[in-house]
């Protein structure tokens, strides 16, 4: 699904990242740990083309799209959540979905002001839309409440709503676990993994570990910028070097 | 409420009727002004001769035992303004005339609205295009640039001087007064070797005064109005240039002397007569004119009263004459000052007539010299 | 030859305009750096400094030194009123607010010195004389030498005070992070005061030693503002020899410009450059990229 | 969505019938100044308080509309309806090249960019002599008509560039209410989360500054026909600031904020007339204390000023509690 090859990148003479190369497997979910600093969401920030790496390749679904724009990937399926909640604060619940859909609709700027028939049958469309993906997450009744206004843990769910919208191939989430109570964690692993069932490729960065081992078919374990390791959990668990590096910390 | 709107109207009527008894409501008289804004050396001065002269006016009875009013708004030099105001004066004050506006562009965007609305006016500004075609309702004061141009030409040729560079302001008194450098120049055997312009906020010409140099004139005819003339004058100095500097009309006051210092020795300028009033002899049709509006303007705001000020005494005194002569009707008024002749004001002898709404010839203009900070006629 | 001592002149005459520029870049980005705030107001202050002076010299009957001291003493205080009553009351304020208060209090200080002294132009006598001082071919005159004089002195001080004195090393901790200046016990608010008394002194410093070479009026600090503006951006909206060198290109690019190719188009000449730099350059001449962070 | 087209009505009921009290006096005048304004307020508006993108340089599209109607009529003999067309499209073509540097810019640069255009344009009508008549203006504008219909009259002028207006309105309420305006908004929220989202932020603001740009051109056509004279002094930086004031002071991001924030800065200068050369003080210090205590605009700024001045029955009933 998506091949990293080779990844590097430096902010002046810091390097953030070095040869980083690993596959995301179709159907599957993929968790990216590491320890604080160990390059994970700068590696995100790389894959969906917010930093233009220093050097290597990025491949989705065949196609090199290392020089790519954040829209061009999201346009091909391969889309993100953030680690701080990046919702659309002004606009409403549904707006914010309904900017998802954006790629899923096509009126243009003429279109829209003069409210062409087919604009408003669009229109009508992704609302439908939005509000079938609230209710897949499960905040339908906030639709028309501001979404700055939310609460971290609704505000994760509508931004995972957001990101259904796009219908991506693959789902890279930042730490989607982030600032959850336990509750609100093990419906997300839930959530997840019903996402995984509709067919959607999931690649996570977490520091849950209860979580990642629960919900992860494929562990990537990343430090200071290299990789350290990659297999099931399983493998990763056993592994001495992670062992050390990462898990002894705790 | 009936009752009460009835009675309202029945008092007001009432009290309206009174005052006409009492005596005949005042003549208003409209003025826009460019008070503030970039042309205001123009507008406060216009406004306050206008504001003078009517005082004055009413002091000693009216006309014809009435009193003028005279309304006043400022335009900031801004045509959008310049036309709602025209605007308002006609419809919602309803003067008989208007004085001004003060710049060739406020003019120009308000031409319609008189033009449509009958009502005359009188304007203060010197742009050629006023009155060149002929508009019905339309005159003006200021002394065409023409005849500025044409007597800064006359001196030259009778020097034989035939190369000038000329340096001009760009706003629209400098770029009418290239217009005219320009068309009057073959006319004049005058051969333009140096054009170039400058900005009306600039604060250095030395880039132009020196590209000028290089082209060899043997003068330079700088159009615009202060502070640019001043800072090109002293610039010239700085630079050593040995050409005669000539000015525009746009800086005869003692100001630009102030302003240039020891650079303004030796700079001509053609001037209308307030400049040198007492240096004028007394067969001069309009001394008598000029020393009277000195000597008020000087008792008023205790200033010295400017060849700008001039062109507002003009348009009012013009103006006093025609609602004498023609009544207080916008038409009266029309008729009557397109019958004005001889009629020696500051700016010149205006004679007006149904092909002609600027009324003055070349003899408005004296050229004049600054010798030790003052001026001095140039024979 | 002829070319070349034009050419000569145009540049020197360039380099007097653009160490104007320069310093009234210089008052600008000192505030920028401080609040983020871009300050339209900033050609007022430099009106103040010229039209100040001429009250106190003329009207108070000071000697020139005193009436320039007075011209920016004065000045200061008034930029402490702006900060205290403009920019203070305003809380968690968006910058676009900040430029209409600014634009604001520009016209309000514009009215003022209007109705209070006129609205017309005055001069002020020149420092050192008015012979002019020949420089390889070309001419200058004394009072360009008090502009080269007090700009490199500003600089100097600028730099002195914002590397090697506690003020000056909090203030540009807050213009790195705010959040953070303040967390380890910097007064933000009395930082951003400062940095307006700062820029005030600057400001009308700039407007005095100007005014005998531009003269002054109630209306020239908009012009001045302007190009004070370009040049700090053209610095990349540094407080240091970037804008200065803002200044001094623009300066020279309009010299050159007025000169060589068109007097009527110099403004837009130097506007054109300024914008391919920009395009080319989108964060100024002498700034080095920033990385955005997520 | 039904009480926004309620509200349109009703607006445009208010607009069409207001002329009707005024019977063609001076108010009616100025009335269209407040029209045109509000247009190009509210194309910054769709620029500045829906995608974020700031403009000093408003004044220049506007200037490129009045001229090249202007010109296009006086010069060269075109039908001035058919100079309205040409112009808009010209101008929606440089607009949308120039789009693609400027709007690469961000914050400060942006504002300096547009500020140049804006400049550059200024002094282009300044010294293309030939054309524009330069400084002294260009005069003999013909008035727009429709058949033998003459827009000759400040009345039907009015209803001229209202109608023009209210289509505007219309348009961009639809707009910022769809698709393209949820995008706009999202960019001006967090544009990475936007692009992110598959939104592409460049095209779309380049696609709204040329919007804003057309809407101002056409304008400026029909500023140029009703004033049948222009000056290059009415399209400088200054009005460039004044379009930016009109925007926040109505309030960002609200389509009748726009107009009401030029219907304030227009009609104020009347308004303090009476305060003669003090004008210009209580202007600036009415600008200072309604950014201050009105950080919304207008559109918030009222209604919170009848809640002050009127409280409801509910509050001073806690009150007496």
């Amino acid at each position: 699904m998506l091949s990293l090859s080779g990844i590097g990148k430096r902010f002046g003479g810091l390097t953030a990242l070095d040869g980083i190369s690993f596959e995301v497997g179709k159907g599957a979910i993929t968790g990216i740990i590491g320890p604080n600093g160990a390059g994970k969401t700068t590696l995100f920030n790389v894959a969906t083309g917010i930093y233009p790496p220093s050097c290597g390749a990025v491949v989705f679904g065949g196609k090199d799209i290392s020089k790519l724009p954040p829209e061009g990937r999201a346009r091909l399926g391969l889309v993100r959540t953030f680690q701080n909640i990046e919702l659309f604060g002004k606009m409403t619940v549904l707006e914010n979905v309904m900017v998802g859909l954006h790629t899923q609709s096509g009126s243009g700027l003429f279109a829209c002001s003069f409210r062409m028939p087919w604009q408003m049958r669009e229109e009508r469309r992704i609302r439908e839309r939005a509000l079938e993906l609230l209710e897949f997450v499960g905040i339908p009744e906030l639709a028309d409440v501001q979404a700055g206004t939310l609460s971290f843990g609704k505000g994760r769910l509508l931004e995972i709503a957001r990101a259904m919208a796009l219908e991506p191939k693959l789902l890279l989430m930042d730490e989607p676990a982030a600032g959850l109570n336990s509750g609100e964690t093990a419906d997300l692993g839930d959530l997840i993994k019903r996402i995984r069932d509709l067919g959607v490729t999931v690649a996570l960065v977490e520091h849950d570990m209860d979580l990642v081992m629960d919900i992860c078919d494929h562990l990537v374990v990343l430090n200071l910028g290299t990789m350290l390791a990659q297999g099931t959990p399983r493998e990763i668990q056993d592994n001495p070097a992670v062992i050390t590096a990462y898990l002894g910390e705790e | 409420m009936k009752k009460l709107v009835s009675t309202a109207f029945a008092s007001l009527a009432l009290f309206c009727m009174s005052t006409a008894a009492l005596a005949a409501p005042p003549i208003k008289i409209g003025a826009l002004f460019a008070v503030t804004g970039p042309a205001s050396f123009l507008g406060e001065p216009e406004r306050n001769t206008a504001q003078m002269v009517v005082d004055e006016i009413n002091k000693a009875g009216g006309v014809k035992g009435r009193k003028l009013e005279l309304i006043t708004y400022d335009t900031g030099g801004d045509a959008t303004k310049a036309v709602q105001l025209a605007n308002k004066l006609v419809k919602n004050d309803q003067v008989v005339a208007i004085i001004g506006p003060s710049t060739t562009g406020d003019t120009m965007a308000v031409i319609p609205v008189v033009e449509k609305a009958q009502v005359p006016l009188i304007s203060c500004s010197a742009g050629i295009k006023i009155t060149e075609p002929v508009k019905k309702w339309v005159f003006k004061t200021a002394q065409n640039d023409t005849l500025a141009v044409a007597r800064i030409y006359e001196q030259l040729k009778k020097e034989k001087k035939s190369k000038v560079a000329i340096l001009t302001v760009s706003d629209s008194f400098g770029s009418s007064g290239r217009e005219q450098l320009k068309a009057l120049a073959k006319h004049f055997g005058i051969q333009i070797v140096s054009d170039d312009t400058y900005g009306p906020k600039d604060t250095d010409m030395t880039p132009q005064l020196t590209k000028i140099k290089s082209a060899k004139p043997d003068a330079i005819i700088c159009w615009g109005t202060n502070p640019g003339p001043a800072v090109i004058a002293r610039n010239a100095k700085q630079l050593g240039l040995a050409i005669p500097l000539y000015m525009s009309h746009g800086v005869s006051s003692k100001k630009f002397i102030e302003l240039a210092g020891d650079a303004a020795e030796g700079i001509r300028l053609p001037s209308g007569k307030v400049l040198v009033a007492d240096l004028l002899p007394k067969s001069d049709k309009q001394k008598g004119s000029l020393l009277a509006f000195i000597k008020d303007y000087q008792n008023h705001y205790r200033a010295e009263g400017d060849h700008f000020g001039g062109h507002a005494w003009d348009a009012m005194m013009l103006l006093k004459g025609a609602i004498e002569r023609g009544g207080d009707t916008p038409a009266g008024i029309r008729n009557a000052l397109e019958a004005t002749r001889n009629f020696a004001g500051i700016g010149g002898v205006f004679s007006y007539s149904a092909k002609d709404h600027a009324g003055l010839t070349k003899d408005a203009f004296t050229l004049v010299e600054v010798r030790k900070k003052d001026w001095v006629l140039v024979k | 030859m002829e070319l070349l001592n034009q050419v000569t002149q145009f540049v020197i005459s360039g380099l007097a305009t653009g160490s104007i520029y320069a310093l009234i870049g210089l008052s600008f980005a000192i505030i920028f750096n401080s609040t983020g705030i871009i300050n339209f107001a900033q050609g007022e202050f430099v009106m103040l400094g010229g039209v100040l002076t001429i009250f106190s010299l003329n009207v108070l009957q000071l000697p020139l030194a005193a009436a320039i001291v007075v011209a920016v003493a004065v000045t200061t205080v008034i930029g402490i009123l702006f900060e205290r009553l403009a920019i203070r009351p305003l809380k968690n304020a968006t910058p676009l607010a900040l430029i209409i208060i600014t634009i604001g209090m520009s016209i309000l200080i514009r009215g003022v010195v209007m109705l209070l002294w006129g609205k017309d132009t005055q001069a002020l006598p020149a420092f050192s004389g008015t012979d002019p001082i020949t420089v390889a071919g070309a001419t200058l005159l004394p009072q360009h030498l008090w502009i080269f004089g007090v700009t490199v002195m500003v600089i100097v001080g600028c730099r002195l005070f914002f590397n090697h004195t506690i003020s000056g090393k909090a203030m540009r901790a807050c213009s790195f992070n705010r959040r953070a200046a303040n967390l380890v016990g910097i007064s933000v608010g009395r930082m951003v005061l400062f940095s307006f008394v700062i820029s005030a002194a600057v400001g009308s410093l700039a407007g005095v030693i100007i005014a005998p070479l531009t003269m002054t009026a109630y209306d020239v600090g908009v012009m001045l503002g302007l190009k004070g503006f370009c040049a700090a951006i053209m610095g990349g909206m540094g407080s240091g020899l970037g804008t200065v060198l803002g200044g001094l290109i623009l300066g020279t690019l309009e010299s050159l410009g007025a000169g060589l190719i068109s007097s009527g188009y110099k403004d837009a000449i130097a506007f054109f450059i300024l914008l391919l730099i920009l395009f080319i350059r989108p964060q100024g001449l002498f700034k080095k990229g920033e990385t955005e962070r997520v | 969505m039904r009480s926004d087209r309620i509200k349109f009505i009703v607006f445009a009921l208010v607009v069409l019938l207001l002329p009707l009290p005024l019977s063609g006096g001076y108010l009616t005048n100025v009335l269209i100044f407040v029209g045109i304004n509000g247009v190009l307020a509210l194309g910054l508006n769709l620029l500045l308080g829906y995608a974020g993108q700031i403009s000093l340089g408003q004044a220049a599209f506007f200037g490129l509309g009045a001229y090249g109607s202007g010109v296009l009529t006086t010069q060269f003999g075109f039908n001035p309806w058919v100079a309205m067309v040409v112009v808009a499209l010209s101008v929606a073509v440089f607009a949308f090249a120039l789009g693609f540097p400027v709007l690469r810019l961000k914050g400060h640069y942006l504002a300096m960019a547009t500020l140049g255009v804006g400049v550059i344009a200024n002094i282009a009508f300044n010294e293309t002599v030939d054309l524009t008549g330069g400084p002294s203006g260009l005069s003999g504008i013909p008035n727009l008509a429709i058949g033998t219909l003459t827009f000759d009259s400040d009345l039907k002028n009015y209803y001229l560039v209202w109608c023009f207006a209210l289509g505007m309105i219309l348009l961009s309420l639809n707009l910022v209410n769809s698709r393209f305006g949820r995008a706009l908004r999202a960019i001006h929220d967090s544009e990475v989360a936007a692009r992110v989202m598959g939104v592409n932020a460049r095209l779309m603001k380049v696609q709204v500054f040329t919007l804003s740009a057309v809407m101002s051109a056409i304008m400026g056509s029909l500023y140029c026909h009703v004033m049948t004279f222009i000056s290059p002094t009415s399209f400088g930086f200054s009005f460039s600031v004044e379009i930016l004031t009109m925007v926040v002071i109505g309030g960002l991001g609200s389509v009748y904020g726009s107009i009401l924030g030029a219907l304030l800065l227009t009609l104020l200068p009347e308004m303090l007339r009476t305060f003669q050369d003090y004008d210009i003080i209580v202007y600036g210090l009415l600008l200072v204390t309604m950014t201050i205590y009105m950080p919304g605009g207008l559109v918030e700024g009222i209604p919170a000023l009848f809640r002050l001045i009127m409280p409801t029955k509910k509050g001073t009933e806690v009150g007496n509690a």
